[in-house]
């Protein structure tokens, strides 16, 4: 069984309070040097048969219409090797 | 490893077995080798050492909660007592309620947010096995110091998951205490309980009777969850990992408990089920044991079909496994395809793993061979029995010498005002609101009265208004100065809050935190204190229903304070008599009933202005917390008074902040002759409220506390934009605001 | 005849049988539909519940988007039926795209529970008309996913087209954008928005205020005089 | 700026109701195919100065002690490309 990786993160332009949240409380865990935190959402999906361009295709709609909301998401797919 | 069948086990009789690893004692496994005749298999010791920890046998406890049941005061409205998933009583049309109160303290120090959460969902549960729909949910916590760093990590994830699992159950959240104490430290109590109603004829019971009857597992499937953490996290060491590798620790998914909760009142209401076990700590052994124990005949269950979330587990671990969201129904055969019709309908999974049998034998099967063959009751009910040593702690004479009264008092008026914004603004007296804004209070539509009142309200029924309360107090620091007394103002001061919103006092849930048992000082502050619960339930009239022990609740040798928290249920004929605490309407009268002592030991203000904790807690008058009851019930149901509020931690002044406050309404006092304005602002004397009386009802409401010898004075009157002690001091509203509700978020950010 | 109102119970809807209650306190005839019916048992209007259907897993509203009860609400919705959101239910509206936008965690990131002061923008919907145009009401506030979020160019256009129904007043609870609590569509039948005035509807429950109850008023007198 | 991105995923053995809720729906919306979904978190930090040995232990670090709870998550630290 293969895994495909759809990772779904916010749109740069909307505001990601949570990502803020961990940045501002890194200084205080003594933790430096990081300029900017995003968070996003990671979906790990085991696909039965083979990832061939069409499986694909079929991945990348569902995370179109159903993974994401892409009035505030982007997302990526991935094979995970 | 090959399987250990019960035929291997006889094979094998001198097989080394780890029963020290699971917790057991070496005369406990000799006495299940004993009960067997040969020597337990693997699954028969994973049953036996989980069911006989501490956490599921009670065995340190047992012999002290005992006295609920001897003493327990004649009472007409029990209907189901101690012993079952929870207590049950009547509170008229034909309405009964369920409620208890349970502790998920340790799980949420390791993992705040699903510990609590999966303590919210296991009282859930609780609840809904006796056959009732649950109707609010209430959360006692206890942290460390407010600003030691480890509770900015333990307070939010604890109040985040006790609200994303109450919240998406649609359960109102409507009572709760937040304390902070160094002695909590590395120990938070997380104590959660839930109301359920039904009517009395949907009474449920954990049992299995009639040969024939269908066994079945329905809601999650079964994974590796908490597995071993009932017997090792709830037993000696907390730190030790447990038989196996499997995480200690629970995810909840309140999702699919809000299925089960409506797919099983769909299954009550078409009177599908004999007998019904939730599955909490101990998961199916608990399950299986309890109900084939407390059933008519044995029962034989194939775990093979138990569905699994992971196919590897071992048949051990799907006895022990501690997976949340799960529940066992006995069914006649004739309706299990109905029954299987209402789980497919709320996507629920639901599996006939096995079967009520004739014998008087638990029989478990896994690959068709058999690894269990016990008699239920010894796993279940016919534990062991500890009468551990307790005595009275050497500590104990010189902490109580350590008199309170003997401390500084503020030198002048302006001393005064600044103690009494400092302890309004304390984090033990400052608003929870941030806390309790992250609950849902409004949902289902029938919620009365909530956080910040003294009692949580709901209305059961809409036509006739019936409606019941529940307050949950405890306070540490009594029942460290004196564990009898404290218990008793613990119970005290709950009545007094139920009594104070309008309801009357009916029973009493109970959780009791404390420190190792095997300390024996430990274990007489546990005796103590079961003693003094008892007793002025006794007095009170309001017998203990049902409750959980939580014990172990220490760092190395240091307990935490004893803390016994109580949860009291009362009820109300009409919820629009229900009396809230805000002072509202200018003009009105402000009462103080009971009397005023000199009474500081464990006080909120020894604690805040002197980090000091001595001496005795106030005196219980348990006669005098009746009438005091009464008079405030009377008082709500003929209408003569439009607030009250019950003083407890803080005192007076606490108390008229809170009223003033919450109504947006000043107040001016007087302090009455014979008092220093002192004691009457901080003194915690016990068996106390205000009120405020609409000026056409003070004749009246005087009349009859003179008449039934309750004292009353007259203390002020409801007026302006700032609380004003005459001769002393005046704090604007503004001020007092600000002082009471910045703390908690500013601790916490 | 009576009015019909339905009310949807998707698996983790809460509120339906408070909105059931809302309804009937309104003198219409409550109905409840179950989500995996594409019948609607010949409604007159739908009221979408709160809740945490689903769970809010994946995002909130996103999975009971998908439902066979909601294939009739989009294709009813658009053919002129009213249809309410509250909280749950406007996050599903804005995942079915009957509404623009999007909501998002709130800005603090905690569930808040608490009264809320509105301002009702918009009195000529199917759901206001019992308001006048900028009245101030309050209703109960409670969720965790109430940060209402649009590009500007769609929020320029509500504004423009009278379309924000609701406002917060006295502090924005969440960080939605505009202070927007509540939005319609173009022709005013869908309405959607984040607080709860299915729970003031008693004097004596919740925070003792009625205010919420002339939305479900207003929709009754809308389907009659219709 | 380089990226280092944070996955924080439940360990396996830990129940995931999210990616269960995913996976149960997919079939609904006419996906097929698909024998797991897992939800997990995806942190994205940008990095001020270089990603040296010493600045992906640190990271390390943080995640362990802050991005993760490793009682019940498990998590990967990557340097984006
Ligand atoms: N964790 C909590 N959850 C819900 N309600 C809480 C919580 N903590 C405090 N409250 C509520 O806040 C109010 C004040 O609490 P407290 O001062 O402990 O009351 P009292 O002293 O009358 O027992 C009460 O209404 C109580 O139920
Ligand atoms: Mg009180």
């Amino acid at each position: 069984m293969a895994r495909v990786v759809v990772d779904v993160m916010l749109k740069p332009e909307i505001l990601d309070p949570q990502g803020q949240a961990v940045q501002r409380a890194l200084p205080r865990l003594g933790f430096d040097g990081i300029a900017d935190v995003r968070q996003g959402k990671r979906f790990e999906l085991e696909v039965e048969g083979p990832v061939d361009e069409d499986a694909l295709a079929r991945i990348h709609k569902m995370a179109e219409t159903f993974l994401a909301n892409t009035v505030i998401e982007d997302f990526v797919v991935r094979v995970e090797s | 490893m090959s399987l250990d069948t019960v035929k291997h086990a006889t094979d094998t009789p001198d097989a080394d077995q780890p029963w020290a690893e699971l917790g057991l004692k070496e005369d406990e496994y000799a006495r299940i080798r004993e009960i067997l005749g040969r020597r337990p298999t693997g699954a028969e010791l994973a049953m036996y050492s989980v069911m006989w920890s501490e956490h599921c046998s009670y065995k340190s406890s047992k012999v002290h909660l005992k006295q609920f049941g001897d003493k327990a005061p004649e009472n007409d409205a029990m209907l189901v007592g101690i012993g079952e998933n929870a207590g049950v009583v009547d509170v008229g049309q034909g309405y009964a309620v369920t409620f208890k109160v349970e502790s998920h303290n340790h799980p949420s120090y390791i993992e705040p947010y699903q510990g609590a959460a999966t303590g919210v969902g296991g009282i859930v549960r609780d609840i809904l096995a006796m056959g009732a729909r649950p109707v609010a949910v209430v959360d006692p916590l206890r942290f460390g110091a407010a600003d030691h760093p480890d509770t900015k990590r333990v307070l939010p994830g604890v109040v985040a998951g006790i609200g994303g699992y109450g919240n998406c159950l649609g359960l109102p959240n409507i009572g709760g205490e937040v304390v902070f104490d160094p002695c909590y430290q590395g120990n938070p109590l997380v104590n959660a309980g839930c109301i359920g109603v039904m009517k009395h004829e949907d009474i449920h019971l954990a049992q299995a009777s009639g040969p024939g009857n269908k066994v079945i597992l329905y809601g999650a499937r079964t994974g590796g969850d908490g597995i071993g953490g009932v017997s090792v996290l709830a037993s000696e060491t907390f730190d030790a990992t447990g038989p196996a590798k499997r995480p200690a620790v629970q995810v909840g998914d309140p999702f699919q408990e809000k299925l089960l909760i409506e797919c099983t009142l769909e299954i009550f209401g078409e009177k599908l089920v004999a007998g019904i076990q939730d599955l909490g700590g101990a998961g199916l052994s608990c399950a299986t044991s309890e109900l084939a124990s407390a059933g008519s005949g044995g029962m034989r269950v194939d775990l093979d079909t138990v569905p699994l979330r992971d196919a590897t587990l071992s048949p051990e671990e799907i006895l022990m496994s501690e997976s949340q969201e799960r529940m066992c129904a006995i069914v006649e055969p004739a309706k299990v395809a109905r029954f299987l019709e209402i789980c497919e309908k709320w996507d629920v999974i639901a599996t006939v793993i096995g079967e009520v049998t004739e014998g008087e034998r638990l029989e478990i099967f896994w690959h068709g061979e058999q690894i269990v063959d016990v008699p239920p009751r010894t796993v279940a009910h016919e534990g062991p029995v500890y009468h551990r040593p307790y005595a009275r702690p050497e500590w104990q004479d010189a902490l109580q010498a350590d008199d309170a009264g003997k401390l500084p008092r503020p030198a002048g008026s302006a001393e005064l005002r600044e103690q009494v914004l400092k302890l309004v603004a304390s984090p033990n007296q400052a608003s929870k609101a941030w806390i309790t804004d992250q609950y849902d209070r409004f949902v289902q539509g029938n919620t009365v009265l909530a956080q910040p009142e003294d009692a949580g309200m709901v209305r059961i029924d809409e036509k006739t208004n019936l409606g019941v309360a529940m307050a949950t107090d405890g306070n540490g620091r009594y029942t460290k100065l004196d564990p009898y007394t404290g218990a008793q103002l613990a119970l005290a001061e709950s009545y007094r809050n139920v009594a104070a919103s309008g309801a009357r006092p009916l029973a009493v849930s109970d959780c009791l935190n404390f420190g190792s048992p095997e300390d024996p000082g430990v274990m007489w502050q546990f005796a103590e204190a079961t003693r003094g619960l008892a007793d002025a339930c006794l007095k009170l009239g309001t017998p203990v229903t049902g409750g959980n022990v939580s014990l172990y609740n220490q760092t190395g040798d240091t307990a935490i304070h004893p803390t016994p928290v109580v949860a009291v249920l009362g009820v109300i004929d009409d919820v629009n008599r229900r009396t809230p605490i805000a002072f509202a309407e200018e003009g009105q009268l402000i009462y103080l009933l009971g009397d005023t002592k000199e009474e500081f030991g464990g006080s909120a203000w020894s604690q805040v202005i002197h980090d000091h904790l001595g001496g005795l807690p106030p005196a219980v008058d348990l006669d005098r917390e009746k009438l005091l009851g009464e008079i405030l019930i009377s008082a709500s149901r003929d209408g003569m008074i439009d607030a009250a509020h019950d003083l407890s931690d803080g005192g007076l002044v606490q108390a008229v902040v809170e009223s003033c406050l919450r109504g947006g309404k000043g107040a001016r006092l007087v302090v009455p002759d014979g008092l220093s304005a002192f004691t009457f602002l901080f003194s915690e004397s016990a068996g106390r409220a205000i009120v405020s009386v609409p000026r056409s009802e003070e004749l009246r409401f005087t009349d009859m506390c003179g008449a039934r010898g309750l004292p009353v004075t007259r203390i002020g009157v409801v007026d302006g934009e700032e609380v004003e002690v005459q001769g002393e001091f005046t704090l604007p509203l503004a001020e007092l605001k600000r002082a009471h509700e910045e703390t908690i978020p500013a601790l916490l950010v | 005849m009576t009015t019909r109102v339905g009310v949807v119970t998707f698996p983790g809807t809460l509120d339906d049988r408070d909105s059931l209650r809302a309804v009937r306190l309104a003198g219409a005839e409550p109905v409840s539909l179950w989500h995996r019916d594409k019948d609607l048992k010949q409604v007159d209007a739908v009221v979408l519940a709160g809740g945490f259907s689903y769970g809010d897993y994946l995002r909130a509203g996103a999975i009971s988007r998908f439902s066979p009860v909601m294939e009739t609400v989009i294709e009813q919705a658009r053919a002129g039926m009213p249809v309410l959101g509250i909280c749950n239910g406007f996050q599903i509206l804005t995942e079915s795209h009957l509404l623009p936008g999007a909501m998002l965690r709130n800005n603090h990131l905690h569930f808040i529970c608490r009264d809320q002061k509105l301002r009702v923008e918009n009195a000529e919907t199917a759901w206001t008309a019992d308001y006048e145009a900028g009245q101030e009401i309050s209703v109960p506030l409670k969720n965790i996913d109430g940060r209402y979020v649009a590009d500007e160019r769609v929020l320029d256009e509500l504004e423009a087209e009278g379309r924000v129904a609701f406002r917060y007043l006295d502090g924005n609870p969440n960080g939605s954008l505009r202070d927007i609590a509540g939005i319609t569509n173009a022709e005013g039948n869908v309405v959607g928005l984040m607080p709860h005035p299915e729970h003031a509807v008693e004097p004596l429950i919740g925070t003792g205020r009625t205010d919420g109850l002339a939305f479900f008023t207003s929709v009754i007198k809308k389907l009659v005089t219709a």
